[in-house]
């Protein structure tokens, strides 16, 4: 069992003792800086950011119910060379789970991170929180929101969290080196912090934190909320299936699209430099939209946009997390997610593979056996 | 006139091909000849080969320079730039010594010209002959005007003059003109008859009118020589009657034969003069006929004797060396009255017609069923050494690959039937001795079920003549000495090997000997040369071999004739021939010119051409659309030189037939005309055209603009740049291992004049060949092995580090530097190319407390007491032998194939020395493969005791008083015998050395035994799969002195194809990075099959080593955003090519306006 | 059958039966029990121990046992075996040796080379076979008074089909030369 | 419309079954006109989005056909051929696109029949099958 500690909350203010606990976490010398969510200018957006003087942390909030953009491919780039200590970084589950993915593409490097990974309640869409934290002091909503949603709340201050997050069957990050759980437990209490890899224990032991026991109240929550989520996404994902059961569906889903590739820019798994749709090989002859034209009588611009999303779903569908930052970069509002974590349950499933579940299994296509999927051709192998 | 090659290699089978092109790649030129009017010998009949049951002939192709040879399936044909293939060819005669040889050869007509046949099989349906096709082994029939074999190309047909009943039906069937009967030339042909009865000219007269021979007649001797001294109309064929008046015959003869020696003389005898002609026959008259001739077989006779006078050509050649790779015929069975129902039972085939009846070209479409009565067969019998190890048929030798058939033929059988076949395989000894071929028998008897029986089928009978099935009934002795009776559907014999049919006239026409068996004779030490110098066998010439032997054969033998045509006629320094360069094109807008040949007229009659010409001119980029003759003649080839001058383009579309032929050709007119030979292609417009005479012209017009505008569409987006510039090559060679391996591959590359470092750990030269003190075959090793060591010493190109390790190698291909570290410190030594030679050693297989006993010891060291005399055989009481110690088991299931060889020379070194000794040997299977199943036979009469044992129940050693005790059970006698000798000698086989630090410096693999893992079991036996890395020896398995020897002259002459390269150039279509897009995720790296690409940490790049990349275009399937891409199929061609194949087709609505108005031939921007 | 010790008869080379011993296994010697030879001999059903048995047993020298067998006895000497051994052994020859080698052993042998002994002194005498007169004198070495109870029956159905000949000098002396080649070729005069 | 003609793009491997085909063409075994074979190296670099281009254009089916495992001249393309076929088919059924549209088979060289009997198999299967939606529908 990874070993855990608690963290002392005074004054029912858990996101002060989680700036205490993230200060001492600085002062390691293992440690070079956190990069944690932060709000920056009073009631504006919280956005991730490299703290290494621990004065900074005053405005660090990892309870927020935001999330800008996907951190993970930050930490690639604060992690992508040689370094001597460490980044620690404070990210939700499904951005460690991107992170891990960006690992195995040799896009991140895990030994030049520390990953402390926070259970996720949800979080609203960008513009939603800015309305939530409007007039009220960020932090002290941010607490309210935990409270609330620790409570059970649908959707704790009125507005409903993201669907991504509703349907997200992983609010604790199993994979980081230390997490902080906070379902199941009464946060203005304490909160438990357990670590799960060798460098997590070796942090956790040099900070000196009092032990805790292993409250039974943390199981069964996380149990209740994991099941409450899975029944959300198993309902989402029927209704995806049945909004694009066919190519025509599938173009009418999509019909808001216009190739701007935001969805692709956003997501976290989707490293290419450029994607092959903005390159040469897909700007085309005026001959050649004539003649496509000329098959079907008209031809809809720009052209290769069902098109896109079917190659994207095959190019990152098994690296999918599932983390909705599509749907949130869409500017029409096309449920971008929804599809992509339909279809990406079906080829992980296929595969028997989990997005960033470890480094250790290998992406499904980089690897094959001689005897396989003799199913494919026909039963013969 | 006189045409010079480096070397002829006779045979086109899988080894000449080898050999041919092993001497191509080096940059010699070939000449390969075969008397079959196809190429592939007997592979051509075999779908699958052991031990890996895949064909996988196409991976003998070069792996550099791929442009100069063909890449595609081996099954279709070979075209190499520097080998000139010569079909239905044979050697007449030889004179000249090695360097300098003058070669006259045959070559049989096909009577069908290639260029003008399309394989529309039209003759061969009118031809009224049926005889056997040798293809299908005799189970179908074909006609005299037939396709070799169905899969090759060219593929035209061949006229078989012996079974052709000169009826002309093909001749009159045939669209495009292509049989050429030579009939013009007839009226040149002048036949004179001398014959003082005027009835015999008159009958000739009118038989022969519609032969448009221009006949004369004479009636005495002296105008019949007058006729023949008249030059204006030389006289080819006279017609000499016995009883002719005025001179007499013989006179006339010889006068005739002064005025024209190839003059044709035909004696007409009546009956009693017959004895009289063939007397005169013997002074140069060349038949002999009784009158009176009846029409029904004048006329044909005639008609080929002057068909073949006519067709067939001698060629002189002028050659450095001559390989020999004839291969082998298989054992007919049916000669001579056999017990075992072969020709009687339909139910008894040959392993070669089961072969057929599996393939997917033979008689049933790969659908086992019975000859005969079409009974599904599910119960099939093999019975082995028919026809060899056979003393009554000549043949005590072993055909060394029947067993292997056997076993794979079982699981042929049980995979067509998708397991339901019962299998079993009736042997003697079952001789798995090559690499991985225990494993391969093992699966095949535990997992897929394969009976193996050891007995002798002794009778086979009809099940049960009432009913009339054609099923048959085995009768055998079992073990037990029980008679057993089973029925089977199908039995199978396992034939053996004969020399091939003409070796006897060969080896008197080259002056080579042949054995006792026919084959032609080789020494133990030098196993690729002939008697003659300058002459040398490849393949299965001096033997039966499987296909990796015979390729390691083969390659011996080209190092040979490589090294003789250096040696003899030194090349002056190949200069590299002159890097084309081609027009760079990359800034011109695409211009297409497509070529449509109209030469058959099928094209004319199914595809209105105007409308056809019409449409590709609306094509993107199409700049002109022309029609020409015939694109496979040469005017045909200039109209498009012409049009290509005239119009400049700078992509070139041909429409023709047999695209494959035609890519020779694309690379001269590339050339000539200065257009890199990518950026051309030839489409098939023929196969669409050919099935569907009857059909709408809109429907084949439409198939054929749907090939040609995919076809021009990916031209268009074909990338003009220049390929890389090639790698220079360090001509210098690493040997590591200093044994009879490395030894012999240093000296076989030091002779080319290239400089060898030979590295040895140990601190002298010899490795475990120092060992062998005497072989079977009484040749002496010690002396062999000085000789080798003291030139390998002396030769001016080797330096050898004795008690030295390489310690570091690095590099890429071509130019690799390795530290060698040496007792007086490192060298570095640049080179191109590194043979391994580790070596191997006896396996110390000892059980706890054998070692102890003086009285046990190995094969190895028996020998060596035998040789220094340290033994005192007469003081021995008897010696017991037990093979397969610990070894063909779980631990190490391989076969040593050595340890039998070895049992049987100390046995018969043990008899010789003291003829009373009694020896007993314990065995599983007695592997004598090849020539040396008669010191088996030597052996057995020599009184040694043979007594089989099997896994189950071994031979069990007890002790009593340092005696050894050997309990076993004699399956004969099915009786526990003991046997108390004073000496137990065990073979335990061979082990590979430690090569796991060179594993991890070179990145080469190693087998599941240890040994080194070959890039492919048959077709690349001592290539690695990372390239210019090679491996012999005992080190790549475990093999005789002479097998080392070959695999190391092998490794050499691969080696060699390296060094003599100035420059190393790849094939065009390789792999490409496009560096910005690159996000180095390293999914193509760990794609790559080839390990030809890596990781450049400096500039953060991907890098391609674009000598190793063999085009395959994994990398470029991996890559999400096409950064890595594949010339020839970047992704714009291949999404266009797409787009063109649907376009067009029948959506729902038709197409409204052709496309004219679209944009015409300048517009289309690049 | 417990385990029989294999002996090591060639030292004993003193005498004849050594030899003949010796001559048998090298015949026999390169014979890799194939089995061809028991499955095409028509007489293999009756025999105690088959043909490859018989050689087998003859290599490792099991002189005793072999010759205790009526194998070689039921040898017609039809040839078959000879005929199909893939290596070419003069089996055939070998089983008459083996017939040799127990007349010349005698003991209880004796009685089954009787038959043989008599027939070819009988078609010495008369230069034909004389069936009375072989079969008298058959029973006379014999000694068994039942023995010419048991062959009775066959000589009645010989007597009715004329197949028993009475005794005629007719064709006596012709076949000596032929006997006295085979003695000096033997050199046993 | 007369009856239903369905079209197939075959993407061939330029080492087996392009020779197959090749003697399946000579022989004039396959008698169907709407059968376009591309010629690709090797299976393994069939990109996903080539399959996916083709059926977005029209194609009723999309053949990937190569040599038998262990035949590959490449070693290994086939093998991940077939995991890129098994992806695309997952993604695709979910799209109303049966998996019979997009078929991977092994064609041996010398078996210019088997790949004959292949092609007409498959013809039949997506005659019943009907013609795919994108061949009316325009989508892009």
């Amino acid at each position: 069992m990874a070993t855990t500690a608690k963290i002392e909350v005074r004054d029912k203010n858990p996101v002060a003792a989680l700036q205490t606990f993230l200060a001492q976490v600085l002062e390691d010398e293992y440690v070079a800086g956190v990069l944690a969510p932060r709000h920056l200018n009073d009631n504006g957006a919280l956005m991730p950011t490299l703290v290494t003087d621990p004065a900074m942390l005053d405005r660090v909030d990892p309870l927020a119910p935001a999330f800008p953009f996907n951190a993970a491919k930050t930490l690639v780039k604060l992690t992508n060379g040689e370094m001597v200590n460490k980044v620690a970084a404070v990210l939700k589950p499904c951005e460690i789970r991107a992170f891990v993915e960006l690992v195995k593409l040799n896009q991140g490097n895990m030994d030049n991170a520390l990953l402390i990974g926070v259970d996720c309640l949800g979080s609203f869409g960008n513009t939603e929180y800015l309305n939530y934290v409007k007039d009220a002091d960020p932090i002290a909503s941010s607490q309210e929101f935990a409270r609330a949603a620790l409570a059970g709340e649908e959707s704790p201050g009125g507005t409903p969290i993201a669907k991504a997050c509703m349907a997200c069957e992983h609010p604790s990050a199993v994979q980081a080196d230390l997490s902080i759980g906070l379902v199941g437990l009464d946060i203005d209490d304490h909160l438990v912090v357990s670590a799960h890899t060798a460098r997590g224990e070796g942090l956790l032991s040099r900070l000196g934190l009092p032990d805790v026991a292993e409250a039974p109240s943390r199981a069964k929550a996380m149990a209740e909320l994991v099941k409450k989520r899975t029944a959300f996404r198993d309902k989402m994902f029927e209704e995806t299936n049945e909004a694009t059961a066919s190519v025509e569906k599938l173009a009418r889903y999509l019909s808001g699209c216009v190739n701007c590739y935001n969805c692709r820019v956003a997501c976290p798994v989707c490293y290419c430099k450029e994607c092959v749709f903005v390159t040469d090989v897909f700007d085309h002859k005026p001959w050649q939209y004539l003649d496509w034209a000329g098959n079907k009588g008209m031809l809809k611009m720009p052209t290769d946009t069902v098109f896109y999303h079917l190659t994207r779903l095959a190019h990152m569908s098994t690296a999918c997390v599932g983390c909705g930052q599509c749907s949130n970069a869409c500017p029409n509002d096309i449920p971008v997610m929804e599809l992509f974590r339909t279809v990406a349950a079906r080829t992980q499933a296929a595969f028997g593979y989990e997005a960033g579940k470890s480094t250790d299994d290998a992406p499904p296509l980089s690897v094959f056996q001689e005897k396989e999927f003799s199913e494919v051709t026909g039963g013969v192998d | 006139m006189k045409k010079t090659y480096g070397a002829l290699v006779v045979g086109a089978g899988v080894g000449g091909i080898r050999a041919a092109l092993d001497l191509a790649e080096t940059g010699q030129s070939v000449a390969l000849i075969d008397k079959k009017p196809n190429i592939g010998g007997i592979l051509t009949q075999l779908d699958y080969q052991f031990p890996n049951d895949h064909c996988g002939m196409c991976k003998m192709l070069p792996l550099t320079e791929r442009d100069g040879s063909s890449q595609f399936c081996m099954r279709k044909g070979l075209f190499h730039r520097n080998i000139d293939i010569m079909l239905s060819t044979e050697v007449t005669a030889l004179e000249g010594e090695p360097g300098k040889f003058m070669v006259t050869l045959r070559k049989r007509s096909a009577f069908v010209d290639p260029n003008k046949c399309i394989g529309c099989g039209k003759c061969s349906e009118v031809c009224p002959v049926k005889v056997k096709s040798d293809f299908n082994a005799g189970l179908t029939k074909r006609s005299a005007i037939y396709l070799p074999v169905p899969h090759n190309i060219p593929n035209h047909y061949v006229v078989d003059l012996d079974n052709c009943l000169r009826c002309w039906q093909c001749y009159n069937a045939c669209p495009t003109g292509a049989i050429d009967f030579k009939f013009e030339e007839r009226q040149g042909f002048h036949i004179l008859v001398a014959d003082s009865d005027p009835k015999t000219f008159e009958d000739m007269k009118d038989w022969l009118q519609d032969q448009n021979f221009p006949l004369r007649h004479v009636f005495d001797g002296d105008a019949a020589v007058d006729a023949l001294a008249d030059q204006s109309r030389q006289v080819r064929i006279l017609f000499l009657d016995m009883g002719l008046p005025g001179s007499d015959p013989e006179k006339v003869l010889r006068r005739g034969l002064e005025l024209n020696p190839d003059l044709h003389v035909v004696l007409m005898a009546q009956p009693d003069q017959e004895q009289a002609a063939r007397e005169l026959a013997g002074q140069g008259a060349k038949d002999v006929l009784l009158k009176p001739f009846e029409p029904k077989r004048f006329v044909p006779w005639l008609d080929k004797l002057y068909m073949r006078m006519m067709s067939d050509e001698t060629l002189d050649l002028d050659v450095g060396a001559v390989i020999l790779a004839g291969g082998f015929e298989c054992y007919d069975p049916g000669e001579v009255g056999d017990v075992l129902g072969y020709g009687r039972e339909p139910a008894v085939v040959t392993s070669v017609e089961f072969e057929r009846m599996c393939s997917g070209t033979g008689p049933s479409n790969a659908k086992l069923i019975r000859p005969g009565d079409n009974k599904p067969i599910k119960k099939i019998a093999w019975l082995q050494c028919v026809g060899s190890r056979d003393l009554k048929k000549k043949a005590d030798y072993c055909s060394s690959v029947c067993c292997m058939i056997s076993i794979k033929e079982a699981l042929l059988a049980k995979k067509l039937t998708k397991g339901e076949a019962e299998t079993t395989i009736f042997y003697m000894d079952m001789r798995t001795f090559g690499k991985e071929y225990e494993r391969y028998r093992q699966n095949a008897e535990a997992n897929d079920g394969v009976k193996f029986v050891n007995a002798r089928i002794h009778s086979v009978v009809p099940a049960d003549q009432t009913s009339g099935s054609k099923d048959i009934k085995v009768l055998y002795l079992d073990e037990a000495g029980r008679l057993q009776e089973e029925v089977f559907d199908l039995l199978v014999l396992a034939v053996g090997a004969r020399p091939p049919v003409g070796t006897k006239e060969l080896a008197e026409a080259l002056g080579i000997e042949t054995n006792e068996w026919g084959y032609c004779k080789t020494r133990y030490f030098t196993p690729s040369r002939t008697s003659a110098y300058g002459i040398f066998a490849a393949g299965s010439y001096n033997g039966p071999k499987d296909i990796a032997e015979t390729l390691i054969q083969s390659g011996a033998a080209a190092l040979e004739a490589s090294r003789i045509i250096t040696i003899y006629a030194p090349l002056t320094e190949r200069t590299p021939e002159p890097q084309p360069e081609y027009r760079n094109v990359s800034r011109e807008t695409p211009k297409i010119l497509i070529a449509l040949c109209t030469s058959c007229p099928i094209l004319e009659q199914t595809v209105d051409m105007d409308s056809l010409v019409a449409r590709l001119g609306g094509l993107a980029s199409v700049a002109q659309v022309a029609k020409i003759g015939s694109a496979c003649t040469k005017p045909g080839w200039e109209e498009i030189e012409a049009l290509a001058d005239k119009h400049s383009p700078n992509r070139i579309l041909i429409g023709a037939c047999q695209p494959y032929a035609y890519i020779p050709k694309l690379r001269e007119l590339g050339q000539t005309i200065g257009l890199n030979p990518a950026l051309m292609d030839v489409v098939d417009i023929f196969t669409p055209t050919a099935a569907r005479q009857g059909e709408d012209k809109g429907a084949v017009e439409r198939e054929v603009f749907s090939a040609l505008s995919m076809a021009s569409v990916r031209l268009l987006g074909a990338d003009p740049t220049p390929l890389p510039p090639a790698t220079q090559v360090t001509r210098k060679a690493l040997v590591v291992g200093g044994g009879l391996a490395g030894m012999t591959a240093a000296m076989g590359i030091a002779d080319h004049g290239y400089a060898v470092s030979l590295v040895e750990e140990q601190e002298t030269l010899g490795g475990q060949a120092m060992n062998i003190r005497y072989t079977l075959n009484d040749e002496d090793p010690v002396k062999f092995m000085e000789d080798l060591i003291d030139s390998v010493q002396k030769h001016p190109n080797i330096t050898v580090y004795k008690d030295a390790r390489v310690v570091l190698s690095s590099g890429r291909a071509g130019r690799f530097t390795s530290v060698i570290a040496t007792d007086q410190g490192a060298v570095s030594f640049d080179h191109g190319a590194t043979v391994l030679a580790t070596g191997g050693r006896e396996a110390n297989v000892y059980d706890y407390g054998f070692r102890v006993h003086k009285c046990v010891m190995t094969q190895r060291e028996l020998e060596d007491q035998l040789a220094s005399g340290a033994l005192d055989t007469s003081a021995l009481s008897g010696v017991a032998m037990i093979q397969c110690w610990r070894s063909r088991d779980e631990g190490r299931s391989y076969c040593s194939r050595v340890c039998c060889g070895q049992a049987l020379k100390n046995l018969l070194m043990l008899k010789k020395r003291n003829p009373e000794l009694p020896v007993y040997v314990f065995y599983r299977d007695i592997m004598t493969y090849g020539f040396a199943e008669t010191y088996y036979t030597q052996a057995r009469k020599a009184g040694a005791v043979f007594i089989r044992y099997d896994l189950k129940d071994k031979p069990k050693v007890e002790f009593e008083d340092k005696v050894p005790v050997i309990t076993a059970r004699d399956p004969i006698l099915q009786r526990e015998i003991q046997v108390r000798p004073s000496l137990l000698v065990l073979s335990g086989g061979i082990e590979p050395n430690e090569v796991s630090d060179l594993q991890e410096m070179f990145g080469v693999e190693v087998n599941a035994d240890g040994f080194f893992q070959e890039a492919e079991y048959k077709w690349r036996p001592v290539d690695f799969l990372k390239q210019r890395l090679f491996m012999c020896g005992l080190a790549r398995a475990p093999g005789n002195m002479s097998e080392t020897i070959a695999s190391a002259k092998a490794a050499a002459q691969r080696a060699v194809r390296i060094l003599s390269e100035m420059r190393l150039t790849s094939g065009s279509v390789i792999a490409e990075v496009r560096h910005s897009l690159c996000s180095l995720c390293g999914k193509c790296i760990s794609v790559c099959p080839y390990g030809a690409r890596s990781l450049d940490l400096e500039q953060d790049m991907i890098l391609v080593d674009e000598l190793l990349c063999q085009g395959c275009g994994a990398c470029a399937a991996v890559c999400p955003n096409s950064a890595s891409l594949l010339r020839g199929f970047r992704d714009q061609q291949v999404l266009s090519v797409i787009d063109a194949a649907l376009n067009g087709l029948n959506y729902g609505r038709a197409r409204a306006a052709e496309p004219e108005t679209a944009t015409q031939t300048e517009g289309g921007e690049s | 059958m417990s385990q029989t010790e294999v002996k090591d008869t060639k030292t004993k080379k003193a005498d004849l039966e050594a030899r003949a011993l010796a001559d048998i296994q090298d015949m026999v010697a390169a014979c890799m029990q194939c089995g061809t030879c028991t499955a095409s001999c028509p007489n293999s059903f009756a025999m105690d121990y088959t043909p490859r048995q018989m050689w087998r047993m003859i290599i490792f020298g099991m002189l005793d046992e072999v010759l205790k067998s009526k194998t070689f006895w039921l040898c017609s000497a039809c040839y078959t075996c000879t005929l199909r051994c893939p290596r070419g052994l003069p089996l055939t020859r070998a089983m008459a040796a083996l017939k040799r080698l127990a007349a010349l052993r005698g003991g209880e042998q004796r009685k089954k080379a009787a038959f043989y002994k008599e027939f070819i002194n009988n078609v010495h005498k008369y230069g034909r076979v004389q069936e009375t007169g072989l079969m008298f004198s058959y029973f006379t070495t014999m000694m068994d008074p039942f023995l010419p109870l048991s062959y009775a029956p066959l000589g009645l159905k010989m007597l009715g089909k004329g197949k028993l000949h009475p005794p005629s000098g007719a064709h006596k002396g012709k076949l000596d030369a032929i006997f006295d080649k085979v003695k000096q070729m033997e050199g046993t005069t | 419309m007369e009856e239903f003609e369905p079209t197939i793009v075959a993407f061939v491997c330029n080492w087996c079954t392009y020779t197959a085909a090749d003697l399946a063409g000579t022989a004039r075994m396959t008698q169907f006109p709407n059968v376009r074979l591309i010629r690709m190296m090797c299976t393994g670099m069939v990109d996903p989005k080539y399959v996916i281009k083709a059926l977005l254009a029209g194609a009723d089916a999309v053949l990937i056909s190569g040599c038998h495992p262990g035949d590959c001249h490449y070693i290994n393309g086939n093998y991940k051929a077939r995991r890129r076929v098994k992806l695309l088919q997952e993604i695709l059924t979910g799209f109303g696109i049966d998996t019979r549209r997009v078929k991977l088979t092994w064609v041996g060289a010398s078996e210019g029949n088997e790949f004959a009997e292949t092609v007409n198999h498959l013809v039949n299967e997506i005659r019943e099958l009907g013609p795919i939606e994108t061949r009316e529908l325009m989508v892009v």
